[in-house]
């Protein structure tokens, strides 16, 4: 495969943004990447928006951001993978350059939750899955069905729902040293298990929030990459997979098995063989805290039922075997489903040029960081390997 | 404000103005049910069906018309249960809008022996969360609109839990 | 059908069952305008205003509080009009279901001098549908709820309308 | 860039579908497309689904119809470019084998449009474009957008009412030879002229219908595509360019620089000089008669202007200088959005293959086929060329 380089990386503060309509929220990330790349919008040969949307006004959203931030007459498309569109984007403009048929390609994600009340967008969540046999009749929300996967796992692996909170605690820690975070407090255990019940045994607190934001990073080919930046960050694998849409297909609920078919994808096209002496960093998918249990184990970080030792250990932390998450996740740093992707995609940009915050920077060794994006539960699975080689 | 234009308010956390949208969006949708309509037919009768490929002998929860191996749209309708052992459980508290009026309910995954599964609402005495194991007896009840809707109930021996 | 259950219908043409949904979706958005609320002082005031960069000096109608050229949000706000020229025009009959009450409107895109275009509603005398080049007005109306909304109106000298 | 062909079709009927879900539907096309590869759900490396939805209850309908079909754990996203998605998901899917990340791919078009009533759909379509400018102040609906189109290009050229309505009688005349379209009979000129008004100047009968249905096309890579079949389709070009989201931001109402553009680009990968000498067939986006006469134009078949004169000359029949929608366009053979630009792949296919019923069988001398797919009104523009070679 051609290789492909992310080139300029941008990303809008997250969380509720009363003050910037979709198109203006957008071009808060598009702008920044532009001048990250140093190119003009005429540089580029193709863009797409990652946004789900229906919470928000604009149903072409591809169009009205190309319209505002002057990429028009750009082609362009709308993707969706649910909270893993992100990544769908970034799929589609990487395609689109090792395909030929781009030197320069932009991915945009965008969400505009607060588009309509709370109790709105908790029904629009919960419509995904499959929506007559889940949502229609028994009115099964997105916390529940992470929530059936929390209970079939600490029942598997006696794990408690401290061992989730301590999940929250590490990625609140990292949000409040993130100024783009929506949330940038720390909270203690206690905190988080005094925090209401929102489909038990997950509690507010072990949930991410519903956030607007935007993100955009700008690939290009390797020739037009090593012109532009003399530090390309590279794409070195992306694995793809899917699972069923109804969870009462799925055998058991312990781990998502479109993470581990992703993981050995993207490893695969990267060369990966031991992912914690390999990789410097990692974001995952931590919708909720048990998500991000999940996903050590299923990205072979650690042996089945092995997560909550890892996390307990503080092996997750900045210096530990394998740092997740130091921009506060979708925990702290707010889960704007469509941004969530391309925001993973900025942070491991931001973390292998050495461009984080001291406080929150990874020892960078091998100059390779993973991102893991899961949309629904499991439903899609995309695991990025990046890297400066 | 008094001169805010009436489409105009101001938020009350950040005090910035949202033109409130004049026009609202109503769905409610109508899903074609041709294809599984012996289920519905079955659940009228107290019955929960799944669909069996007449040639492979695939089993499909919730059913399907159709056996994507066999390309064909030959079905046999054969009934799930009793019982079933749960495999996944959750009482969901932050209710969506339209199901904004039902108090808090439990809902669980459960594995027939036919190795099939289904989601369903539990209802256990107290509105009790039963541990993931418990063997459970599926039935079929009514939903407040009075339309046949199945679920998870104790087996008739009693709870049937696991040992801690 | 007298056993069939209540949320199932049968479509009145094919008569196939179809499930009608019991969980009715509303939809009614808030659009963020701060970065545009001059556009809406203006028309308070009987003003349609244009967005203006300061550095590049492009104009943007509808409004926009960034320039992408600049990628600065340093606006100065103008008038457009009064007199633009109809490019294109429609009366629409088919309404969506949120105009459904309305009667029958004219629609046009009109030019001003100064290069940018507008869309809004035309108001000319007897819902007549004026040609293609008429010289129009802009104008500020109110909305049936009491919002100001911009209209297109005949010049103060009448039509205006280009021979045929 | 790496040669790409499809090498399975499939189709459903169109039309007001009351008898199949979204699953369903799709799994009518995607069982065919397999069928006419001689392949299995196995083989697929990855999916894309394009579906605009909203009308329809499933959200994350790649999910939903991977499920249904068997398609699970493959990889898969959604994409959405309005009118012209089926193009997008060809594209996405033609990308992913031409950058080496799938070598066979399968792009899914689908639409439930009957999901809801016709108010709200039209209330649907009307909301795309710009939301807040054009639809929440002033109910510009989707034929209101082309109406405006109609106007200028009537008044600029001198063309009348039942010029429009020659389009409609064509494409009526072939879809009541194609036993999948929706509507299955002829009209008149009368018929057409007497149809109530939807927006001024376009009536009913210039108007293509609200529709359920689905297509698949299964790609390969150069080695696959050989071993699978004698005649390969090989995808020779394909443009893709975007439009304003606000229609005020157009110069002029007689063109769409989309398709224009669109056009250019992929003429020049496939290598085409002069389209009416060197294309053999063309499918165009004619959702209203007036798109088709522009159509026309903008892909160069006549000059300006003179779009008029070629179907009073009967010259897009079959036999004439440039046969164009022989299976009935979105006129007659129905419009279901997401499902539109895989159908025109679909019929591009049987014309090559001269598999289309002889009554409607182009003379393939060149063995070159367009599609031209339009999302909005000029939002976005897809266009794709064809060839046995
Ligand atoms: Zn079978
Ligand atoms: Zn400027």
């Amino acid at each position: 495969m051609t290789k492909v380089a992310i080139v300029g990386a941008g990303i809008s503060r997250f969380g509720r943004r009363t003050d910037a309509n979709m198109n203006a929220l957008a071009w808060e990330s598009v702008s920044a990447a532009l001048e990250d790349a140093g190119i003009e919008q005429k540089d580029i040969d193709f863009y797409s928006v990652g946004n789900v949307g229906v919470w928000s006004e604009e149903s072409l959203p591809a169009v009205t951001v190309g319209e505002y931030a002057g990429l028009t007459p750009k082609g362009t498309m709308r993707v969706e993978a649910a909270c893993a569109t992100g990544s769908a984007a970034i799929k589609v403009a990487r395609d689109s350059i090792a395909s030929g048929s781009a030197k320069l390609a932009m991915a945009v994600g965008l969400e505009k939750m607060y588009g309509v009340p709370t109790p709105t967008i908790v029904e629009l969540i919960g419509r995904a899955g499959n929506y007559f046999w889940e949502f229609e009749n028994f009115g099964l929300t997105f916390p529940g069905y992470y929530a059936l996967y929390a209970s079939a796992y600490m029942a598997k692996y006696e794990a408690n729902e401290e061992d989730l909170a301590l999940v929250a605690v590490k990625n609140h820690y990292y949000g409040s040293l993130n100024p783009f975070a929506q949330f940038q407090k720390q909270v203690s255990i206690d905190e988080v298990m005094t925090s209401k019940y929102v489909a038990h045994p997950l509690k507010l607190l072990d949930s991410s929030p519903i956030t607007d934001g935007s993100a955009a990073v700008i690939l290009a080919d390797e020739e037009t990459a090593r012109r532009l930046t003399d530090t390309p960050v590279w794409i070195k694998g992306q694995g793809v997979a899917s699972g069923s849409a109804n969870l009462s297909k799925r055998s058991d609920f312990v781990s998502l098995d479109a993470s581990v078919m992703a993981a050995k994808a993207a490893y695969s096209q990267a060369g990966i063989k031991n992912p914690v002496e390999e990789i410097d960093v990692a974001t995952v998918h931590d919708c909720f805290t048990i998500a991000e249990l999940m996903a050590y184990e299923d990205l072979g970080f650690v042996g089945r039922g092995k997560a909550v030792q890892l996390i307990r250990d503080e092996q997750t932390y900045k210096g530990g075997k394998i740092p997740v998450n130091l921009d506060g996740g979708l925990k702290a740093k707010g889960h704007p489903i469509g941004a969530t992707g391309v925001g993973m995609a900025v942070e491991a940009v931001k973390q292998l040029r050495r461009e984080a915050p001291k406080s929150r920077q990874a020892d960078i060794r091998h100059g390779v960081a993973l991102t893991h994006n899961v949309g629904g539960t499991g439903h899609y699975a995309y695991v990025t390997l990046y890297g400066l080689n | 404000m008094n001169s805010t234009p009436n489409a105009i308010k101001r938020d009350e956390k950040t005090g910035d103005p949202l033109f409130i949208d004049r026009r609202e969006l109503r769905l409610r949708y109508e899903i074609p049910v041709k294809d599984i309509y012996p289920f519905f037919d079955g659940l009228r009768e107290g019955r929960v069906l799944a669909s069996k490929c007449k040639i492979c002998l695939a089993l499909y929860f919730p059913p399907q018309g159709s056996c994507p191996t066999c390309r064909k749209s030959d079905m046999d309708w054969v009934e799930l249960g009793p019982t079933a052992k749960l495999l996944a459980v959750t009482k969901v508290c932050i209710k969506p809008q339209s199901f904004a009026e039902e108090e808090d309910y439990i809902l669980g995954v459960g594995e027939f022996p036919e190795g099939v599964r289904a989601l369903a609402r539990l209802l256990f005495e107290g509105s009790r969360i039963p541990k993931i194991g418990t063997q459970m007896r599926i039935a079929v009840t009514k939903d407040s609109g009075e339309n046949p809707l199945y679920v998870f109930v104790p087996t008739e021996a009693g709870s049937n839990e696991p040992a801690p």
